[in-house]
């Protein structure tokens, strides 16, 4: 079959560096040649590729049946995707925008996340797709649903926002026994600086382990996604600036949470800010905070403060957005003054 | 494409003198399940609602009874809806499971975590369903979907109430098996009633099997208090599924008679309903038949009316004997691999720090 | 109860004049509007998308122009979908509002919180949907139950495309008003494709008007390329409905001529498929038509091209020249009499108490 | 029309005590009196009367027209119930458990809560309806969803304690213009201790205001809805058995959070205790200790902790759901490690 592997699968195997997008793309791919049970359903997977091209030329190869287009229907093909993995399947759902997620939360949440619990069996699951804001999508293709699913005991979700991570977690998420959602920052997807040479036949990164995406000594940064590399370049300026030495914890997996990392990397530094890409109240930072008392209390020099979105919809116009989105500037004025304080 | 023929009064001569006796087994078994659970609903040892299918069992037993029933999961596989006990036992499940279920046992299938016959089997081809209404269409329209990619030659077969037709679900699964002639059946068991409501409330349409066109699928209806009609009807949209000419959806006529459950006082049913329903009891009409036609005796009946009871009283013996779950064994299997964690605050000593 | 009549070529005849002129006008405006945001999306200047109506416009036009209009907020009320430019132009609509919410223009109607369509004027009466396939039908079945519950001889009218008729919220929203015999008219718009996906991927009906005996309602179905035809089915559902006899269903067969957004190649669609549908262009057939029949001279219909040609170039100029919206109007109206928190990291002194 | 008034909701007028679930049924009955705007919509409603038996009797004095009896689609008539809202209604739906708001939400979170800010009016509607366990209902008939939508901007979600608050706050509700969610402990309906004599003719009680259940210095139970009462036990217990004066501070509204009464409360007594019915991962706990982190981090003389049910589905058999839920006993051990901190 390795012969048979087109070009755009092949650029790991080749030595050439690939984008988040691709890295994606290839652990589909290998995935899909591993193991008969997985396969793949959504809207327009097959012919067209996805909405953004992450299954290009799938169906050309694996055929309709393991590339399967649906109707619009994210409840249904959810629920379908749990029937499947009933009957010892793999399936692997994508949501053309995570936005319509919210469709499928009843089956997610309910049926999907409570199997195995119910004495049903476990629901080995993806449902990935693209999430986060800063492209001008407007309210409807932007959101970061994390939150609507982060309550839900059964699910796991994962958060990557590198190529490795990327194609190690989507790995392991596919062949991990419970239901995952996999969200991908469509602003990370083709972003040249991820570009990355990764090894062939990699090995599946373990779900629920936080990565130091920086070490430092005065201050943590908890973060995932898309802030990670925001909170990366606030961490240069002030590090320049100021001559502060920033840790940056990347979360990659969510749920379950990595708390044993934060409460480390807390203890460490004795300050810790929270910074998330996703509206404020209700964010995640809140369960990060609880934890971090629970546990580390003794060891904060300062506030837990958090850095995110406004509590609103995701704007549609440049101007709007960019107020609503956390921007460095922030994590800069954030860090500054627990620092200080 | 729909088969408007209904109930042939011709079916059920093709049977054989095994097969009624175990169609009639089931039906009566089904009964007195029900019965030995109100008795226990009433004595308090039910935990919650007791959901019955008096009236209903034709549809549960004739349906099922269709299909290619296994034990070692290489059968046809259903998903029952609450009136559907009948369909499971059909294919497979121990009552004393059931009444362990209904009694919260720590030994019943879930656990204790769930109810009734919100239960699994893979081997013998059945899974629990939760109560969201609609869900399970969409679920086992992935089994179908499964089996048509697996190349394997079993149908998915699932029932939904006249109101959970109405749900997104509903269509969203549905269409989804249709539009992938993947070997799906769906049967709308139309019993009048959802809950309070009337059908009147729940769709305009003269039929549901009138949705059949628009979804461009096979449709079929039928008496569902006659349980020869009801097997005839639903072998053939299993065998046209089975072949793999795609998806069907077949509706039942028949009587919720007991209630939504026991604590409903039905004072919404109009006044004679429940006598005239009473009068086409499925069971009654399976005795009289196969009485009258001389395919079976009174004492053939007898006989296993009597190994019922007695099965079913053993049955609850056991379920009642059973224990209820250890505290703590509702932190276990949330994830594989591991545990949900314990409340900090019940340790010796509390300190979050330790839990 | 389905009129299969189909597209009647004696439509039309029974329009003035002025009525002729107007349908034109509005034809001629949907196309010309689409085509500046063609430019301006060429020059960078629409934010996002483009989602374009080419070869469907008689379906808009048609549709809404069957509808009692008014700008009080006491006429019919409509949804439209993405490709409902030409419906909300006929509500009333100005062109430079739909160019402002392309560009996110702080002037939009959505303060340049929303795109493109997403729009509302009560008064007029269109309400502006959000991407959410199938969310409007339910939206809209309130509309409708509304105008009932009111006694109001009003309409709610709404469209899905073949796409969006898969959802759950078209069955549920759909069914709520069919049961609730609400004034309420869906037009399945078959534009033969849902983003790439075919129609046959959609759906293994024949056709989607065959759900409408399923739902209990009325239904039709025509060419949606002929605007007369539109108008003649779309009058006769929207009477219908006005008149208390319950929802209506149609279906119009028509073409997505530029792919799903002004960024998607179509190299799905089979060779030869445009050129096809280019030829039955519904405004050149519209021209061919009242030309033919006299009804209209090509010196009546240029006067019109030019009129809009110079409406939709002011509109541009001033959609051009509106501002952008200021970062912090983003905070506003989430809720009524209080704005959203500022970021605190934005304070002068950012202290986390003070914000 | 008062005249006509049926007796089952007339206790307020004749001076006797009402259970929570009488005070619920009075405010929606004196609302719908007042304005015509004001209609119900969900299943069971009409002849039935609800599942609880809340809307017993409406329909034979207000048609069928503002009781509406509905196929079963909780999507559908909650999108309706919108559609009603932007034409001047004001509909209240009812969920017959909340469990199946899951169904609703899509509409709920994408529609209905971005209209205003999408310049399309306000939404005033209610959606209520039964939450919360204790009555061995199961995985799927005891849930509390609050954590779904408390991440939503726009949403409102209003969660009553007591017989007064549940008719004035749900008064407000109705009359509110945002679309608000309305969570009635099915437990507490008809619990003989919440028996009130309420004033006839009451006002809508202010949405967004906590209330102080009972007041005290030593420490802070920030807490709503069953486990007010739950705390309450707890603080006469702790009370007498260690001396410790129990502040008890009832949320009511938990979006928008009335932050302000949270932090005055810790700023007086230096530890908080945060108790909720739901589950620990996600729940509110951690959004309320984010504020407190942020606003009365110097203040605070021990950890922020938390008393929660388990992370898990609702269990159906009672050793079970007993366990998962917090017990008395639980915020007693919880108050004590922290006074002694
Ligand atoms: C999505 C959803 N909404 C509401 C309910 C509450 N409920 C449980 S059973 C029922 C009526 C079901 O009627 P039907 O589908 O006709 O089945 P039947 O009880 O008649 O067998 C309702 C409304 C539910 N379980 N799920
Ligand atoms: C619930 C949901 N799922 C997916 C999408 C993404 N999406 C936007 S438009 C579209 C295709 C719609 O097709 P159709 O309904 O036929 O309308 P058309 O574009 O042809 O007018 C899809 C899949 C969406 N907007 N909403
Ligand atoms: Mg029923
Ligand atoms: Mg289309």
């Amino acid at each position: 079959m390795a012969g048979e592997k087109p070009e755009h699968v092949r650029s790991t195997e080749l030595g050439k560096p690939v984008t988040m997008l691709e890295a994606i793309r290839e652990a589909l791919w290998e995935e899909m040649e591993r193991d008969p049970a997985v396969f793949l359903i959504g809207e327009d997977i097959g012919d067209y590729g996805g909405a953004f091209k992450v299954t290009e030329g799938f169906i050309d190869h694996y055929g309709p049946k393991r590339v399967i287009d649906t109707p619009i229907s994210e409840a249904g093909f959810t629920g379908a995707a749990a029937g499947a993995a009933h009957m010892g399947m793999r399936p692997v759902v994508e949501m053309q925008f995570m936005d319509f997620v919210s469709c499928a939360y009843e089956p997610l949440t309910n049926y999907i996340a409570t199997s195995r619990w119910r004495g049903s069996g476990p629901v080995p699951m993806v449902v990935r797709g693209p999430v986060g804001g800063g492209v001008r999508g407007g309210p409807f293709h932007s959101q970061n649903p994390e939150m609507a699913f982060f309550h839900t005991p059964g699910l796991k979700i994962v958060y990557p926002c590198t190529a490795r991570d990327a194609k190690g977690l989507l790995k392991a998420a596919i062949r991990d026994d419970d239901p995952v959602l996999y969200f991908e920052h469509k602003k990370l997807y083709r972003a040249p600086f991820l570009r990355e040479v990764l090894e062939p036949d990699s090995e599946p990164i373990p779900l629920g382990r936080a990565r130091t995406h920086r070490e430092g000594k005065d201050l943590t940064i908890v973060t995932y996604g898309m802030m990670v590399h925001e909170s990366a370049k606030a961490a240069e300026q002030l590090a320049q600036e100021s001559g502060l030495d920033v840790e940056i914890l990347d979360l990659r997996t969510l749920l379950p949470l990595d708390e044993d990392a934060v409460i480390e990397s807390v203890k460490k530094t004795n300050r810790v800010l929270l910074v998330h890409e996703d509206t404020r109240t209700g964010g995640i930072a809140g369960e990060l905070a609880m934890r971090i008392s629970e546990k580390a209390f003794e060891w904060l020099d300062a506030p837990i403060l958090r850095v995110t979105a406004i509590d609103t919809p995701v704007p549609y116009s440049p101007p709007l957005e960019d107020y609503y989105l956390p921007q460095v500037a922030d994590i800069v004025a954030a860090a500054k003054y627990l620092a200080k304080y | 494409m729909i088969n408007t023929a209904g109930s042939a009064t011709a079916a059920g001569s093709e049977l054989s003198r095994d097969e009624l006796t175990e169609l009639y087994y089931h039906l009566r078994l089904t009964r007195e399940v029900e019965q030995v659970l109100t008795n226990l609903y009433r004595q308090n040892k039910v935990i919650g609602g007791l959901y019955r299918s008096l009236g209903q069992e034709a549809v549960a037993v004739g349906t099922a009874y269709a299909l290619r029933r296994r034990d070692d999961g290489t059968g046809d596989v259903i998903a029952p809806a609450i009136r559907n006990l009948g369909s499971l036992l059909m294919m497979g499940a121990r009552p004393v499971d059931v009444l362990r279920q209904y009694m919260a046992k720590g030994d019943s299938p879930t656990w204790g975590r769930e109810q009734n016959v919100h239960f699994t089997d893979y081997d013998r081809g059945f899974i629990g369903l939760i109560s969201h209404l609609g869900i399970m269409i969409e679920v086992m329209a992935g089994v179908a979907i499964t089996f048509k990619l697996r190349e394997e030659e079993r149908v998915a077969l699932t029932w939904t109430g006249d109101g959970a037709a109405s749900t997104g679900a509903f269509h969203e699964g549905f269409n989804l098996a249709a539009v992938q002639r993947a070997p799906m059946v769906v049967i709308i068991e139309n019993n009048r009633y959802a809950y309070s409501t009337p059908v009147s409330k729940q769709t305009a349409a003269a039929s549901f099997v009138a949705r059949a066109p628009g979804y461009g699928v096979y449709g079929d209806s039928c008496d569902g208090n006659d349980v020869f009609a009801v097997l005839e009807m639903t072998r053939k949209a299993v065998e046209h599924a089975r072949s793999g000419r795609g998806a069907a959806l077949l509706e039942v006529h028949t009587y919720r008679r007991k209630g939504h459950a026991e604590h409903d006082s039905q004072q919404y049913v109009p006044p004679g309903e429940l006598e005239e329903w009473e009068a086409r009891d499925p069971v009654d009409r399976f005795m009289r038949r196969v009485i009258d036609e001389g395919w079976l005796t009174q004492a053939d009946l007898d006989t296993i009316d009597d190994q019922v009871t007695k099965e079913v009283d053993a049955a609850r013996e056991t379920a009642e004997a059973s224990p209820m779950p250890e505290a703590e064994e509702a932190l276990a299997e949330v994830y594989g691999g591991s545990a949900a964690r314990r409340p900090w605050t019940r340790l010796a000593t509390p300190d979050p720090r330790e839990a």
